[in-house]
């Protein structure tokens, strides 16, 4: 199935893109995608690493369909 | 109200948004563009927005923030594109019965949009471009 | 800024006399007539002051909330005379480097012109007008 | 020697007028000042009194000179 990748601040930076599509099993979760990401991508390692799905914060372990958008980003700074 | 825009606004008009009869106190924040960061001089930001995310994440905090402190009205405004130093980044207007619940409020808001909404900081010094991440900062380039 | 009017006055005038690049948050009081007090609906209040005492207490209080809180600038404006329910009574605008200060002396100064500036509510409800002592209320007719 | 007595907010009610002159012995102080104004006004008796001596707070001790203005009003309740 395919998900959409987003990255912003530091990790746009890190990956060279703002977002992509990318294929993963059926059943992959959350923190799966999460070791695929790191391993993607050089950098995110060192970093502490944020994610969403659908523009909601979700655990670890959430389990993720066809067409769902998660998004990575470092620890924000707005206010 | 929430709004998530590039454009400047006016904090007279954010409060009349919500002014009501049962208000006897509007607490507002506003944050502005600091001319120092960290010891460095600044000269512009720029805030980077996930729009979706973020306007859904003020409203869930707004909501919160109403029911929690139990006061009549709150709005959030936030900017994100290219900012000078004295701009308005963002303003929180907190209207209700009492001034200790709209100063709790406020503040309860500023700090929860400052851990879960969003919004990145990028500040462009003479030395470099930093992302500020968290309280942390990171050399761009 | 200290001014002490039967005006009415913009927030974001009020905002801009003290704005300055030194600072990253601005933190605003404003006061408001509220439709009810202790139970009893408002129809309006009028304010009472002893204009010259007011204006040199404000000053002073102004100095010390810069002084001792280290923020950038403190404006403070107060309304006399005859105000409708949803009316600016008064504001508080302080602006500092960062948000803990300025939300402290917000507050402080608040609770400082709350408990020593010569300025008095006389609310005006359906069961008759009340001066506001401090905290207490007394019937005036 | 003569001083300028105001009234503000319910002392203005209880005693009828916004101010007045009054004369008083050379030496007199604030709390003296006080003793007579709660004989010459019914109802200031019953209340908490606040003064002030050309528009600052001052001790209960503190001597009179000619032409000082003494307001004397209830606790503020501005803001």
């Amino acid at each position: 199935m395919n998900v959409n990748l987003k990255f912003f601040a530091s990790f746009r930076l890190l990956t060279g893109k703002a977002g992509t599509e990318l294929e993963v099993p059926e059943g992959t979760t959350t923190s799966d995608l999460l070791v695929m990401v790191r391993d993607m991508y050089e950098g995110f390692n060192e970093k502490t690493v944020l994610y969403a799905v659908n523009g909601e914060y979700v655990g670890k372990e959430v389990g993720l369909k066809e067409g769902d958008s998660i998004a990575f980003f470092p620890p924000v700074s707005g206010g | 109200m929430i709004r998530v825009t590039r454009e400047d606004f006016s904090v007279d008009e954010v409060i009349a948004s919500i002014r009501s009869g049962g208000m006897g106190a509007i607490v507002t924040f506003l944050g502005t563009v600091r001319n120092k960061s960290k010891g460095r001089d600044v000269d512009r930001i720029e805030i980077q927005v996930y729009e979706e995310m973020a306007v859904k994440q003020l409203q869930a905090i707004r909501e919160d923030a109403i029911t929690r402190f139990g006061v009549e009205d709150v709005a959030i405004v936030h900017r994100y594109g290219s900012l000078g130093v004295s701009d308005n980044i963002m303003m929180i207007a907190v209207g209700a019965g009492h001034r200790p619940e709209a100063f709790e409020a406020c503040r309860y808001v500023l700090e929860t949009i400052k851990e879960k909404v969003p919004l990145w900081k990028k500040e462009f010094t003479p030395e470099g471009d930093y992302w500020i991440e968290g309280e942390e900062y990171e050399r761009t380039e």
